[in-house]
């Protein structure tokens, strides 16, 4: 019998969203609405931007609702006004790239009205949109979900998130891992990095992949070899890493959206990880002037150093 | 394509003995982009640079390569060839086949190819290098001087004496400084106030020299040789054209009881004041907090008495700007206070000495006051509660300084001098008192210092005891002074009259706010960091920017005096061309590509990364992105490897040079 | 090539990323004092280790590096006041990732050498040449190069079939 | 009253022995103000102060025996003698801090360390758990012009970084708390003076010395009476106190209280439920003349028992 989660409150919540969108556009508080709306199929979601007041019914929140919306401000800014306050709905994992984004001068908070979510947790994206959330539909990022209640938000719905204890299988795969030989590892990432089409959905979909000219698309120098061979295709997925390091705050969409199945945001929790432990820095809860890699203190830890 | 000439050198035999230069000349030349190839036994000689010279003309040369020593030993050399030769200088590289060849390998065979595959990386690196045009940057040869203490008096005058003008900030009424207020001065006891007035008027009349009393500087623009500094010149509340300086003013001016700063508290002043009367300038400050016409909006009695009508009620703040090429700040220090810090303070202050509370428990300074011959005294040592002259009075020194429970780790390095200085004062003021000092060592280099120490304890009778006071309290109307004598390992214990705290040297207040408006760095005391430790201890890391005096950290006056003429002197190699040059290797924003993020101005070291919003025709900002002031630059390239899109690149080692040579292993 | 040279089989490639002003001077130190090392070494000077893109120590891999090095000041003694502290930061990050996905971490090395320290200079030249000798050529990265697939492997008879008739 | 704090009471073994009245009005006071007190079952020595001295290991080992039985009941551990909390707290800062020693005293014990629990002083508990503004709520009594002289010794506040009581240079807890029950406090220089503690008997002359030195800044500063928090402190202050004036040639009169005593007398306690009969200098001629108590039950309550 697999543990279900209580995603009850999520109709209320919706409820609040809704009401809450209605009264931001209504007042002109904001210009849009950035959320989560149903989509064809039975039970999944879709993102949509609403600029009237009267389409906030069309809301929503489900655990279909697994987009990390912060793209839609930076990226994929078509369909936002160019003028006035932008609402947006988010998950906690949402807001914490929010927040490193706003760190990095692509955002300005009083630009933004964020409409948290309590959230309890949100479908894997291999499961069908319409079932029912439990332990074993449950995305696997949601399982090590640390802020299932937003903080800093201009409104979140009263209502509170439940947060089972569940087996970490993130943490568990990069325990695994690092238990491996050198050459074991290489060939599990092998073996990965081999799948790999190029397709870049993973640096689409990614909030922190905003650069108008990706490093590993430039051809002088060609820094990174670009056509899916397996060479180039590990040295993608090393450079996006690297570049991800202390700024990736774990909303998996990398992952979510790799029509391969590449366990991407295993390399950026091990990331994650290592800042934590290197420099007890953890992104994503509070706008920092400095990431931990444009910053430094004179007494980082130099034990690999000769 | 390219015509490149690779020169390879034979060093004598350094190079070829172990390093078939023939073999690698002719290897060389059979790679694509090279059309010319020759060894010479000497490269650096006359012969060998025109070798080089006639090639470049000869065989229409477009690059250079040199495989001979280090390029910090001969990249200057061949550059400046290959610029006479009419190449732009930074079109000839060097391989290093020597240092990192020829003498580190014995085996010929090994160090020929070796050499081979260095010169070759170095050939394709050359295919990749550009032309790059120097930098010159103009000079506005003026600069400011923040600060009159004697380190910003010494400053200015240096620099207005070699005929370039110097605008000195001063934030107090007057300019003078600490050493104003000090009576007499170690190792000579000549009377400070003697030496250091004729300074203070060789400033006011020196027509290079505007000076700017009871002013400060709000804002810090630009860059070396082009700063615009605005310059807050607060109500004085008196005009200064109109004063004569005749001091009716504070003859009539009824408030006549305001603690006066300058003698740290004890003595007292009017409204209208100025802090001392050897300021310069002469006129005088209306204190706003206590004069009654400011406060009540009745007397003016100044302005009735006024001759020439100087004083003005309506005066308001004023803002000036000013444009000047170098920076001299000499904020100076101000002293560690016993008082209870301020919770979260990192610094504590002294309860086992009731936190500051008894009221013949007095800092140096308020002793420096008491003995000099012009403080609230006339120059006799009393005390402050009662007016009685001191019998018994304990010295203690390091307070604050080398007390890292405390929050200070550092010495403030004048103590012992001025403590030894302050027993010799009493002594000779007070013939039947005892001067006892507590202290932890003596540390007295310096020209006549030790000298100076011996005699305060075998000429002046002062009774040196190493050990630390624990605690005191007033009993009576004594100080009870506990403490322990470590070299005969007893409790001590001493009624004294009075206590004299040598507390430590800090910061002005401010400093840190000061310097970021001057955009550079400083300890985590607020003193502020020179460029380099040892070798340019004068510079700041930005350009254009100096320090002379204690703002830097502890200092005595002779050493004050010689970092200001320091500072001075590095103003002036500044002021010496019309242009500024620097090599061109600095960093160039690629602004098609940039988004703003800022990682480079983050890690930038030198604040060489400004903000620049990018707008179109109309005026609506299209983005913001990051601009190198290549007059600040340094070139040392952290931006681009933070830059996750490079579109940050340092010109000389951009990443296709870079990448060109890794590919040619 | 190396007829006289029969005392090894196998010659790795070492590359070095240098800061020029501590580094690349002590390196000159070596060269000055006559100094002896492996001659398997090629430097590649850089102003500052701040400059030192980690995507270049991945390039020297792919370039058929058996070892890396990267060396600059020691901690405050950077010319440019904190380039190293950001380097130190940024390759403690690079080689957990390098780690992760399987480079043996005895290939990488990071050092302080000061313009006065030839014989540091030397010492770990030497080690680190010594060392991936020992360790053998790295194949890892010349594999992939080598390898041309993309999408899948080709597993199935069908697919065998089909490819072998390309 | 009652209110939700909970404690184990550590009492040490001086409030069995020579302050019996602290261990009284601690629990008479305690009981009034509805705070919960459980004596660590089975408690024995900390070790005060002696046996730092001789033998560390032995004295780490029996602070981390009782820390251990204290573990067993609910809620932080209460501590009445400044001595055990010296030693309870340093024995918590080392252990927790010294790999080594933490090994060595879970070998000695043969179990793991429990170092976890609070320790509380009872000034901490009033001022801070209780809080100042509930104390204050709770006085009927307010102890209305007397002088106090608040005195710490060494062992409440030092060393710096191990009890966390209060400032170490400049505590102002002991004033505090008699401020809330309505008397005052005078400003004197020997507020953390050593009184020699336990030298009481192996250097008397120590003692006399430092003792009288505490005593008459008490008196030099107008205090009616002394108040501690520390049974060694109060022996020397109170039981040396005729003594000292004999040597001296002088006389002082300082009754010396324990602060649970005057906070007990300011919320309504009997004088005899705070065992204010087994001082050595007779807080009664005191309590009379500021009319905190009545007087005419002063005859009775001089011929009070002192300890039970």
């Amino acid at each position: 019998m697999t543990q279900s989660i209580d995603t009850s409150s999520y109709s209320a919540i919706t409820e609040a969203i809704q009401a809450e969108a209605q009264r931001v556009l209504g007042d002109g508080t904001v210009t849009a609405v950035i959320g989560y709306a149903a989509a064809r199929r039975k039970g999944s979601a879709q993102p949509i931007v609403i600029s009237q007041a009267d389409d906030a019914a069309r809301l929503i929140f489900t655990p279909a609702c697994v987009n990390n919306l912060a793209v839609y401000l930076t990226k994929a800014k078509k369909e936002i006004p160019r003028n006035g306050r932008i609402g947006i709905v988010v998950k906690g994992c949402d807001l914490k790239a929010l927040v490193g984004l706003m760190g990095e001068s692509q955002l300005k908070r009083e630009n933004l009205y964020l409409i948290g979510i309590p959230c309890s947790g949100v479908l894997a994206s291999t499961i069908q949109p319409d079932t029912e959330l439990t332990a074993d539909t449950l995305a696997s990022k949601c399982r090590e979900c640390d802020a299932h209640q937003p903080t800093g938000c201009d409104f979140v719905p009263p209502q509170l998130p439940v947060a089972p204890e569940l087996e970490k299988k993130y943490q568990a795969e990069i325990s695994r891992l690092e238990a491996l030989t050198p050459a074991e590892r290489w060939a599990y990432w092998k073996e990965q990095f081999a799948k790999c089409i190029k397709c870049y959905a993973c640096r689409q979909v990614c909030p922190f992949c905003f650069c108008e000219q990706c490093l590993c698309d430039r051809n002088k120098p060609q820094m990174v070899e670009t056509t899916p061979r397996p060479a180039g295709n590990t040295a993608w997925h090393i450079v996006r890493a690297m570049h991800l390091a202390g700024r990736c705050a774990g909303c998996a969409e990398c992952e979510r959206v790799c029509p391969m199945d590449i366990p991407l945001n295993l390399l950026n929790r091990k990331m994650a990880k290592e800042l934590k432990e290197l420099f007890d820095y953890e992104a994503g809860f509070e706008v920092n002037d400095k990431g931990p890699l444009t910053m430094f203190t004179e007494k980082d830890d130099q034990s690999f150093i000769k | 394509m390219s015509r490149i000439g690779v020169f390879i050198c034979h060093c004598g035999e350094n190079i070829s003995r172990t390093v078939d230069v023939e073999r690698v000349a002719r290897e060389v030349g059979l790679l694509p982009g090279v059309s010319f190839s020759t060894d010479y036994k000497y490269m650096c000689s006359d012969p060998g640079q025109n070798l080089l010279k006639n090639a470049i003309q000869e065989q229409k040369l477009t690059h250079i390569v040199v495989a001979a020593c280090s390029p910090r030993m001969h990249e200057k050399t061949f550059r400046k060839a290959v610029e006479a030769a009419g190449l732009n200088p930074f079109l000839c590289e060097m391989a290093n086949i020597r240092e990192h060849c020829s003498w580190v390998h014995e085996n010929k065979e090994e160090a020929t190819v070796k050499a081979v595959e260095i010169v070759g990386m170095m050939v394709e690196r050359i295919k990749k290098n550009r032309i790059l045009p120097g930098i010159t940057v103009p000079v506005t040869k003026r600069s400011l001087v923040i600060g009159g203490g004697i380190a910003g008096i010494q400053a200015a005058l240096d620099i207005a004496d070699c005929g370039h003008e110097v605008i000195l900030v001063e934030r107090e009424p007057s300019i003078g400084g600490h050493m104003a207020q000090l009576s007499e001065t170690f190792p000579t006891l000549d009377c400070s106030q003697c030496i250091m007035t004729p300074k203070m008027v060789d400033v006011a009349n020196h027509p290079k020299i505007t000076l700017h009393t009871f002013s400060e500087v709000e804002l810090v623009e630009g860059y070396i040789g082009n700063f615009q500094v605005t310059i807050k010149k607060k109500a004085r509340s008196v005009d200064e054209d109109k004063c004569t300086g005749c001091g009716v003013c504070m003859t009539k001016c009824p408030q006549k009881k305001i603690p006066n700063k300058f003698d740290q508290n004890i003595g007292l002043r009017t409204a209208i004041y100025v802090p001392f009367p050897q300021a310069v300038p002469n006129t005088p400050v209306i204190d706003r907090a206590n004069c009654t016409w400011f406060k009540t909006g009745k007397c003016g009695v100044c302005q009735k008495v006024c001759g020439p009508g100087a004083v003005d009620f309506e005066q308001e703040d004023r803002l000036i700007v000013e444009a000047v090429g170098a920076i001299v700040v000499a904020t100076g220090f101000d002293l560690y206070t016993i008082d209870e810090k301020p919770k979260g303070s990192a610094i504590k202050g002294y309860g086992e000495f009731g936190h500051g509370k008894i009221p013949d428990v007095i800092d140096g300074m308020t002793f420096e006051r008491l003995a000099s011959a012009s403080g609230p005294t006339g120059g006799k040592i009393l005390r402050p509660s009662d007016g009685k002259e001191p019998k018994q009075i304990v010295f203690i020194q390091c307070i604050g300084s080398r007390a890292r429970e405390k929050g200070i780790s550092y010495c403030s390095k004048v103590c012992c001098m001025y403590t030894a200085k302050h027993t010799m004062l009493y002594h000779h003021k007070v013939h039947d008192g005892q001067a006892y000092v507590f202290f932890m060592d003596a540390r007295t280099p310096g020209k006549s210092y030790d000298e100076f120490w011996r005699r305060s304890i075998e000429e002046e009778e002062a009774v040196y005891i190493r050990g630390m006071v624990s605690r005191l309290y007033q009993k009576g109307d004594k100080i009870v002074v506990m403490g322990s004598d470590i070299a005969v390992g007893v409790q001590v214990e001493i009624e004294a009259d009075m206590v004299v705290l040598a507390t430590a040297i800090q910061p002005q207040k401010g400093a840190d706010t000061l310097a970021q408006k001057l955009g550079i760095s400083y300890d985590k005391y607020h003193f502020y960091s020179e460029a380099h430790a040892k070798l340019r201890p004068v510079e700041c890391a930005t350009a254009g920017i100096y320090l002379a005096g204690a703002c830097q950290g502890p200092k005595d006056i002779p050493e004050t005096v010689s970092q200001a003429s320091a500072a001075a002197a590095k103003v002036m190699t500044l002021f010496s061309k019309d242009q500024l040059e620097r090599e061109p290797i600095v960093a160039r924003v690629r602004e098609a590509g940039c988004v703003g993020c800022f990682a480079c101005k983050k890690v930038c070291a030198y604040g060489a990364i400004e903000e620049k919003e990018i707008r179109d025709r109309q005026g609506n900002l299209i983005k913001t992105v990051a601009y190198v002031n290549p007059g600040v630059c340094a070139g040392c390239g952290t931006c681009q490897a933070t830059c996750p899109s490079k579109c940050v690149e340092l010109d000389g080692y951009t990443d296709e040079q870079i990448v060109a040579m890794i590919e040619a292993l | 090539m190396h007829p006289e040279k029969t005392s090894h089989t196998f010659e790795p490639k070492v590359i070095a990323f240098v800061c020029t002003w501590c580094t690349y001077a002590g390196a000159d130190l070596a060269g000055t004092s006559r100094m002896q090392y492996p001659s398997n070494v090629r430097v590649l000077k850089f102003p500052c280790t701040g400059r030192i893109d980690p995507v270049f120590i991945l390039k020297a891999f792919q370039q058929g590096a058996d070892g890396v090095l990267v060396s600059g000041c020691h901690p405050g003694d950077c010319h440019y006041i904190a380039g190293n502290f950001h380097a130190r930061r940024r390759f403690a990050v690079f080689r957990k990732l390098l780690e992760f996905v399987g480079v043996d971490l005895n290939r990488l090395q990071f050092s302080w050498v000061s313009a006065a320290e030839g014989g540091k200079w030397v010492e770990v030249v030497t080690d680190l040449t010594e060392r991936v000798r020992a360790m053998g050529p790295m194949t890892e990265f010349k594999e992939l190069a080598l390898e041309e697939q993309w999408s899948g492997v080709i597993d199935t008879p069908e697919l065998k079939e089909a490819f072998s008739q390309i | 009253m009652t209110n939700d704090l909970k404690y184990s009471y550590y009492p040490g073994c001086s409030l069995h022995a020579s302050a019996g009245e602290y261990d009284l009005s601690t629990r008479e006071l305690f009981r009034h103000l509805g705070i919960g007190l459980t004596e660590i079952p089975d408690w024995f020595c900390c070790g005060a102060t002696p046996a730092h001295n001789v033998d560390e290991l032995l004295s780490l080992s029996l602070c981390a025996k009782n820390l251990e039985l204290a573990d067993s009941i609910e809620g932080d551990v209460a501590v009445a003698c400044a001595a055990c909390f010296s030693r309870l707290k340093t024995a918590q800062h080392i252990l927790g801090e010294n790999d080594v020693k933490r090994k060595q005293v879970e070998q000695a014990l043969d179990a793991p360390l429990k170092l976890d629990g609070n320790v509380k002083h009872l000034l901490e508990i009033l001022a801070k758990d209780l809080g100042l503004e509930r104390l204050a709520a709770s006085v009927n009594k307010p102890l209305t012009g007397l002088k106090v002289a608040c005195y710490y010794g060494c062992l409440l506040t030092r060393p710096t970084d191990v009890p966390n009581l209060d400032c170490a240079e400049a505590p102002t807890i002991m004033e505090k708390i008699i401020e809330a029950v309505g008397a005052e406090t005078v400003a004197w220089t020997h507020r953390l003076e050593c009184c020699g503690a336990n030298f009481t008997l192996s250097r008397p002359g120590v003692v006399i010395q430092l003792t009288n030195a505490i005593l008459d800044a008490a008196k030099a500063a107008g205090a009616d009476c002394i108040m501690v928090g520390c049974p060694l402190c109060h022996g020397n202050l109170d039981i040396r106190q005729k003594e000292i004036e004999k040597v001296y040639s002088t006389s002082y009169d300082l009754p010396v209280f324990y602060l649970t005593q005057l906070v007990g007398l300011s919320v309504g306690l009997s004088p005899e439920n705070l065992g204010l009969g087994a001082m050595i200098v007779s807080p009664f001629p005191l309590l009379t003349e500021k009319k905190l108590m009545e007087t005419s039950l002063l005859d009775n309550q001089v011929s009070l028992p002192g300890i039970r």
